[in-house]
């Protein structure tokens, strides 16, 4: 296990003024796998999601990605080394074309600023690429809209095909799912399932169905800390998990 | 530097600053709550002085005159902001920052058709025509103080007003996102055009105090307009608070970098405003 | 008065057709709410759901069709006064200001009940919502993602509205609390207020709505009550691939 | 943010162009004995071109607002000044590279400053750069105060004895002014169309997501900015070169203004407009000039007028003629239209994060 | 010859500058209509251009009525600034330059052109009068204040040069960055500083302000305030009472009891109902050498050589007392010691006679 491990954290906190967001949660992640963190509203997930993209510092503890402290570095030499992330608000280029969107990210590792700058050769392989990922999200045939004119669904979509893109060694994806219809969510769910053997996962998902579907391993957090963490079969049957998460009775609400 | 010379500096500089602010407060209020840039700021400041130095000699009373003064500075602002700025909202802050200084052009140029381009005053108006002594050879014009007194209490109003009024919530919600607030039913257009013409008439009101108090003459606003940016941008932009801070800094700034390093005098407060935004991007305020 | 009420639709709207620019989107939708009526909105991502409530709401007026409100036109009428005659909007997106901490979002459009009585208010809302309590005074754009929903959500029923509109309004939101969110759609509902639903859940819409409106590419497909759609499921296996 | 235009654009582009540099064959025909002073008109124009081009890439592409872009224009002018020998022509050949230096380094050093803020501050700050370098110069006795600086001798271009181009000479000076205009058009187009100007298109789109994707945004935003700084300072130095003058003015905000005002009239973000603003900015000032001394208020309202009905600028007439758009437009008011789409855009947050 | 004579008026019609401009203008078309608005016989055209007071478009400007419109002679500007700019394209083109104001000295010292002439001033020959008189007053320490720009600077020196070889001293000069007029810290500083007197030069606004605020501050009883003219000219009415008592040196002053003043004050009050201040017969003069020079040549301007001698040998009995001008093409004009009372200039003495101004960098 440990030799696998391709992200762990230590103690890792962080406080907003008064309220602690993260609470020395420690997590670690395999590499392949897909781990799916839970929690109700404002358990602190995407908040652990920005710790390991480097979007905001951590308050104390670290966070070690393939044994090397990801401590002081920003978030483009973090995004550098490997790790991609989609937000949970979208977060696209609006005005640019659905393509151009994928190209930019597509690009990310063809090198300085100015190596980059004469490398048309290059620019041909980015453009297949970013085409090759909007068929894989479906969107090929928004391939030369603007993305603000994109429906809000189409808009989530284009936010995986973009982190996809920057070929990342870990994905952190932050409730990619919502706002998708049913047909999307369980077409990005398979597609999802289907990166296993080249990407790792980490996934925070409000849809239990895809969550159930797709985690190898799933950690619950509440109030800033780890609940229970554990295999997807565990988690699923747990008492403590129902009570704070999942809920207990389907069927009573229509009552 | 003896004690008495500091401590009237000290006064010298909170009354400049004072001043600042009430001139900044309507630009901070157009500016940081509604987003919109405008130039013409400094020509609203100068419309004031003018208005005041006209009905003055009209009706032969300075307080008369401030009081019909003011609905024309509102009906001014309304004016621009049906005619022009209602359109732009949506829109790049680039557009309102070049309209407001198509603005400038045209404020500027009808000053000079209506008043021409002399320079004028204002007298300091009764009660407030009096001195008082300060150090054996310096004395302090009462209407002076009586300007401070004005530009605390408006800022005590304003500040009350954005933080703990309903009006101000909706007022910083229209700010960030019209259409939103569009949608819980509050009628925005007319907010808007009303928050406008009161920054307006809030800038046109610090011309027409600050008119016995200085010189009235055509580009007067223009050479006020950057220091009030400079005050905004280092209190940090929309923010009352940020404003009235700024303006004391910039007050105080001015009067002592010009006593202590005159050489730099003229680049003092530009230097301050590169070391906030050094510090703080965002102003200190924001 | 209150008999007019009952006959009047809240809502009817006659062969919108809306556009973005040159973009054609809505071809001739028909939709029609009457009081206490719950309706939902079913059709894959970009179909036209959003815009349709958008032109009813007057932020993207039809270029032809004709919307009315308890029987009054919307042409040539501002989205605020429409939304004045007692429609509490939660886009998608949520629509939180930043800046503006979380009771100022429930005081600031807050408006009474016009009978007075089981009205919604600040501290009903909180109630409803306990997480929100915890962080009234906070910047509401720094809640978390289900908070802001809940916020959303709370500050249109402050409004008091007699139509809630609910774009996507369980998107992102943990399942306990989607329970609780459906709980209280029930409970809106059940005090008589209609409602215009979005949502993916379609298990959920076709116990809580009666009237289904099922859009493809800006067209109707299919518009009834439940039992049509739960009598052909090929319906809604074509048009939402739904197994 | 395509950057890809009707043919027209080309097409027009390239007869104004050869109009333009036709000039000395038909100028004297249509403005007699006025011909020369129209050409040092046209020549100022076509540094004034090279001058808001420079502020496009800035404005249009990066997104970033600044008034305070004159300070590189003055920066040009000074430069040259200063350097200029009091009694013999300076050569092109080092005064070239020393404008581009001083600027760049100025730009660089103002620049790290400067980008650390954005939009509204952004504004503010190179606003307050720019006053901060203009009441420099204008206090400093080196500099000739307010009074600004004589350049005694344009300098020369020349290889060792044998000169290249007579820059006296108004025509000469005239061709190389549009030689550097033409250059700098074609380096900004190639730039904007390459790599690094499709990540100054995703840094104006949504910077934020840039920097989340990895891609250092504030160098690229600093070299833009000293492009564009270097750019503008070269306008600087011709337009110095043509009157033989510096002057602080050259660098205060209302310089900024309008060069600002150039880009929207031309129609910002497409290199082109901006070239088309300038030439008409210029024609208006100068008509509205000879109408009457009430000129400013003419100037004005063309300004808000021109905000208000053309915010793409003349660059938005050609690329999308109104009769054009009007053919496939059903009935509603284009402008009913563009704010109908534009309200939908706003509902959903503008910033993230 | 058929043709108009064309003059080009290169001065401020827009912005802070605006009343000099109108007032120059005034005079300028008065002393040509008195003459049946013509010029040796000609017709007069006048093409007036805004120079806005901006020296950046200056040589543009410059060169569109040189270059483009073709006038005979340009008259302008105002500004400092805005004449080096001109001066510039005036050198390359050769163009009669007549300025009417800007005192900047270099205009006929260091740049020295056959083709420049000047009816107004140099900051040096107003003020260095004053330096003398102040000494003379009993004056010993004296503070100086004025704006942080080449105009001011170049006025101090003029006072600073008399006084200090009088035996006076300069306790502290202080600069003001232009255009601010906020004075109160620097007249706090000068309270504490207790000088004998203040000398300072602002203009316009600015002027007044400083004037009114030196008065509320108490410091007009205790400390006398003197100054170039230009800190109260075209300002009377706007000083009102802080004004009495002040003094200044300049050129001109509208109480002049000599005939050529009084003919002039009432044609002018006549013409434009108001009354003439320094810029006024500044534009007057101008005119007057215009008609002068014109006159002995019968309107011919094509020997450019022949007329510039001509204008160069012009002699006026101004509205300002005798008027003539140096090698360098500067007047040589009395500098009148003047003491605001009811709100009027009224002549102290003649604090120099027949100033010439330093010139040693020009003989032409
Ligand atoms: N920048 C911030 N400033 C202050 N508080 C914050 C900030 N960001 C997050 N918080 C608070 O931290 C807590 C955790 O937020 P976080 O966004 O991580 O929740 P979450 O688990 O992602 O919830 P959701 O499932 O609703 O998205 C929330 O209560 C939120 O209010
Ligand atoms: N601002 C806009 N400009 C141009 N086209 C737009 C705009 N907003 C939406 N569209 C287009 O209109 C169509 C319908 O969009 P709409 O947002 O109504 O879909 P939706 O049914 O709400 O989808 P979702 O479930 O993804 O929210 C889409 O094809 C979209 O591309
Ligand atoms: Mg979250
Ligand atoms: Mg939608």
């Amino acid at each position: 296990m440990q030799d696998k491990t391709i992200l762990a954290t230590h103690g890792l906190t962080r406080r907003f003024g008064g309220l602690v967001a993260v609470n020395e949660v420690d997590f670690d992640v395999a590499s392949n796998e897909i781990h799916a963190i839970l929690g109700p509203n404002g358990a602190g997930k995407s908040t652990l999601i920005n710790l390991l993209s480097g979007e905001i510092p951590p308050s104390e503890g670290e966070v070690l990605y393939r044994g090397q402290s990801i401590q002081g570095k920003s978030m483009r030499q973090i995004a550098r080394m490997g790790i991609g992330r989609s937000h949970q608000k979208t977060n696209i280029f609006p005005r640019l074309s659905c393509l151009q969107n994928c190209e930019l990210a597509a690009r990310i590792h063809m090198g300085g600023v100015f190596g980059s700058w004469r490398s048309r050769l290059r620019a041909h392989a980015v453009s297949e690429r970013a085409m090759e990922m909007l068929e894989t999200c479906r969107l090929t045939h928004r391939a030369y809209i603007p993305a603000a004119a994109m429906s809000y669904g189409e808009q989530r979509q284009l936010q995986i095909a973009m982190v996809l893109a920057t070929a990342p060694s870990l994905m952190l994806l932050d409730e990619p799912m919502a706002g998708m219809g049913r047909e999307e969510t369980a077409q990005v769910t398979e597609l999802l399932a289907s990166l296993t053997d080249r990407y790792t996962l980490v996934l925070i998902e409000h849809d239990m169905d895809s969550v159930f579907r797709l985690a190898d391993r799933i950690t619950v957090m509440v109030d800033g800390s780890v609940l229970e963490s554990g295999p997807t079969e565990q988690i699923r049957t747990s008492e403590k998990v129902r009570d704070v998460y999942l809920g207990r009775h389907d069927e009573e609400v229509t009552a | 530097m003896d004690l008495a010379f500091f401590s009237v500096q000290l006064l010298n500089g909170l009354q400049y600053g004072l001043l600042l602010f009430l001139i900044a407060s309507g630009l901070t209020l157009i500016f940081g709550i509604m987003g919109i840039i405008n130039l013409a700021h400094g020509a609203m400041y100068m419309i004031g002085a003018y208005l005041v130095y006209d009905l003055n000699l009209r009706l032969g009373n300075f307080w008369l005159a401030i009081m019909v003064a003011i609905p024309i500075a509102i009906a001014l602002g309304l004016i621009i902001e049906r005619l022009f700025l209602d359109t732009l909202y949506k829109r790049d802050h680039l557009y309102q920052v070049l309209l407001t200084f198509g603005l400038i052009l045209v404020l500027n140029e009808a000053q000079r058709i209506i008043w021409g381009g002399d320079v004028h005053r204002v007298p300091v108006p009764a009660p407030f025509d009096a001195s008082i002594q300060l150090t054996d050879n310096l004395q302090y014009s009462v209407y002076r103080l009586f300007v401070m007194g004005v530009c605390l209490a408006l800022a005590g109003v304003i500040y009350w007003v954005i933080r703990h009024t309903k009006l101000g919530i909706i007022i910083r919600a229209g700010a960030v996102n019209r259409d939103m607030v569009e949608g819980l039913g509050i009628n925005v257009r007319t907010l808007f055009t009303l928050i406008f013409s009161v920054g307006v008439a809030l800038t046109a009101f610090a011309g027409m105090i600050a008119a016995p108090l200085t010189s009235i003459a055509p580009g007067m606003g223009d050479n006020i307009l950057i220091t009030c940016f400079v005050v905004v941008v280092i209190g940090g932009i929309g923010s009352i608070k940020g404003a009235f801070w700024g303006a004391i800094i910039i007050g105080m700034a001015t009067t002592f970098g010009a006593v202590l390093i005159p050489s730099l005098a003229s680049m003092v407060i530009y230097l301050i405003m590169a070391a906030v935004l050094l510090v703080k991007p965002r102003g200190l305020f924001a | 008065m209150t008999e007019a009420h009952s006959t009047t639709p809240l809502i009817d709207a006659r062969g919108l057709h809306t556009y973005y620019g040159e973009s054609h989107i809505l071809h001739g939708v028909d939709l029609t709410l009457m009081p206490g009526e719950t309706l939902s909105l079913l059709g894959r991502n970009g179909m036209g759901k959003t815009t349709t409530l958008k032109s009813i709401l007057g932020f993207v007026p039809p270029r032809r069709g004709e919307v009315f409100i308890k029987g009054v036109s919307t042409a040539k009428r501002r989205p605020w006064q429409l939304i004045r005659q007692g429609v509490g909007y939660v886009p998608e997106g949520r629509g939180i200001f930043p800046g503006i901490s979380v009771r100022e979002h429930l005081i600031m459009a807050a408006r009474p009940n016009e009978s007075g009585e089981n009205s919604w208010t600040l501290g009903r809302v909180l109630d409803t919502f306990p997480r929100l309590g915890q962080r009234i005074n906070h910047d509401g754009s720094f809640l978390s993602g289900g908070e802001q929903q809940m916020l959303s959500i709370g500050r249109a029923l402050t409004t008091n509205p007699d139509l809630m509109i609910l774009d996507e309004a369980t998107e992102g939101l943990a399942p306990l609390i989607r329970d609780e969110i459906w709980k209280i759609i029930h409970e809106i509902k059940a005090s008589g207020i209609a409602t215009i639903i979005v949502d993916k859940n379609i298990d959920h819409l076709l116990k809580v709505a009666e009237k289904h409106l099922l859009l493809v590419k800006g067209e109707v497909v299919y518009s009834g009550g439940s039992q049509g759609l739960k009598d052909d499921p090929s319906i809604l296996e074509t048009h939402l691939g739904v197994a | 943010m395509l950057h890809r235009y009707p043919k027209r654009v080309a097409i027009i582009m390239l007869i104004l162009t050869a109009l333009v540099a036709a000039f000395p064959l038909w100028g004297e025909a249509v403005f007699g004995t006025q011909a020369n002073f129209m050409l040092e008109k046209l020549t100022l124009m076509l540094i004034l071109a090279l001058f808001a081009m420079s502020l496009d890439l800035l404005v249009g592409i990066v997104g970033l607002v600044s008034l305070g872009h004159a300070l590189f224009f003055g920066l040009g002018a000074y430069t040259l000044a200063l350097a200029s020998p009091d009694f013999s022509p300076a050569s092109m050949w080092w005064m070239l590279p020393l404008v581009m230096g001083v600027s760049a380094s100025i730009g660089l050093f103002i620049g790290v400053l400067v980008i650390r803020t954005k939009g509204i501050f952004f504004i503010m700050t190179t606003l307050a750069f720019g006053q901060m370098l203009y009441y420099f110069i204008s206090t400093s006795q080196f500099a000739g105060g307010t009074d600004g600086v004589f350049i005694m001798f344009r300098p020369s271009l020349a290889i060792g004895e044998r000169t290249l181009v007579d820059l006296d000479n108004p025509y000469s000076f005239f061709y190389f002014c549009l030689g550097m205009l033409l250059i700098g058009y074609f380096f900004l187009r190639w730039l904007t169309r390459s790599y690094f100007g499709q990540v100054l298109d995703g840094i104006h789109d949504n910077e934020h997501r840039m920097q989340a994707l990895g891609y250092a945004t504030s160098g690229y935003k600093l070299i833009a900015f000293v492009i564009a700084g270097v750019m503008a300072a070269i306008a600087g130095m011709l337009a110095a070169m043509q009157y033989g003058f510096a002057n602080p003015a050259q660098l205060g905000w209302h310089t900024s203004g309008e060069v600002l005002m150039m880009l929207i009239l031309g129609g910002m973000g497409t290199i082109f407009g901006p070239i088309l603003g300038a030439f008409a900015y210029e024609i208006l000032l100068f008509i509205y000039e000879h109408a009457t001394t009430h000129w400013p208020i003419l100037m004005g309202l063309t300004i808000i007028a021109a905000v208000l009905v053309l915010p793409r600028g003349i660059a938005g007439l050609i690329i999308a003629p109104p009769w054009q758009r009007k053919r496939n437009n059903d009935d509603a008011p284009a402008a009913k239209k563009e704010q109908a789409s534009e309200a939908v855009q706003s509902t959903t947050p503008r910033k993230e994060g | 010859n058929e043709d108009p004579v064309k003059l080009g008026l290169m001065l401020p019609y827009s912005g802070t500058y605006t009343a000099l401009g109108e007032a120059i203008t005034n005079g300028l078309k008065l002393a040509i209509e008195q003459e049946g608005g013509q010029l040796g016989g000609r017709e007069v055209e006048y093409i007036e251009l805004d120079s806005e007071a901006d020296p950046s478009k200056a040589p543009q400007n410059m060169s569109r009525l040189v270059n483009g419109d073709k006038v005979d002679f340009v008259i302008g500007p105002v500004h400092s600034g805005v004449a080096m700019g001109m001066l510039r394209v005036a050198k390359q083109s050769g163009a009669i330059t007549i300025i009417p104001n800007a005192g900047l000295g270099a205009a006929t010292n260091e740049l020295c052109m056959p083709n420049v002439f000047r009816t107004s001033f140099s900051m040096w020959q107003d003020s260095y009068p004053m330096g003398k008189v102040a000494y003379d007053q009993g004056h010993r320490k004296i503070v100086t204040i004025t704006w942080d720009y080449a105009g001011g600077k170049e006025d101090l020196a003029g006072f600073e040069e008399a006084f200090t070889a009088e035996g006076g001293e300069i306790v502290e000069q202080i600069l003001v960055p232009f255009p601010s007029t906020e004075f109160q810290s620097y007249l706090t500083q000068i309270a504490s500083l207790e000088p004998d007197a203040v000398y300072t030069f602002f203009a316009g606004g600015g002027g007044v302000s400083f004037v009114k605020d030196y008065a509320a501050a108490g410091l007009k009883e205790s400390i006398p305030l003197l100054g170039s003219g230009f800190l109260t000219e075209g300002n009377l009415t706007a000083l009102g009472d802080a004004g009495e008592g002040v003094m200044t040196t300049l050129h001109y002053a509208e109480t002049l009891d000599n005939d050529a003043n009084q003919a002039f004050v009432s044609a002018y009050e006549n013409a434009y109902g108001e009354m003439p201040d320094t810029y006024a017969v500044q534009g007057y003069d101008t005119g007057m050498m215009l008609v002068q020079g014109l006159s002995e040549l019968d309107g011919d301007t094509s020997d450019q050589e022949r007329l510039i001698d001509v204008l160069a040998n012009v002699e006026l009995e101004s509205p300002r007392g005798p008027l003539s001008f140096s090698d360098s093409h500067h007047p040589i004009q009395n500098v009148y010691l003047r003491e605001i009372r009811d709100g009027k200039h009224e002549v102290v003495s003649i604090a120099h006679e027949n100033l010439e101004v330093p010139d040693e960098a020009c003989q032409m």
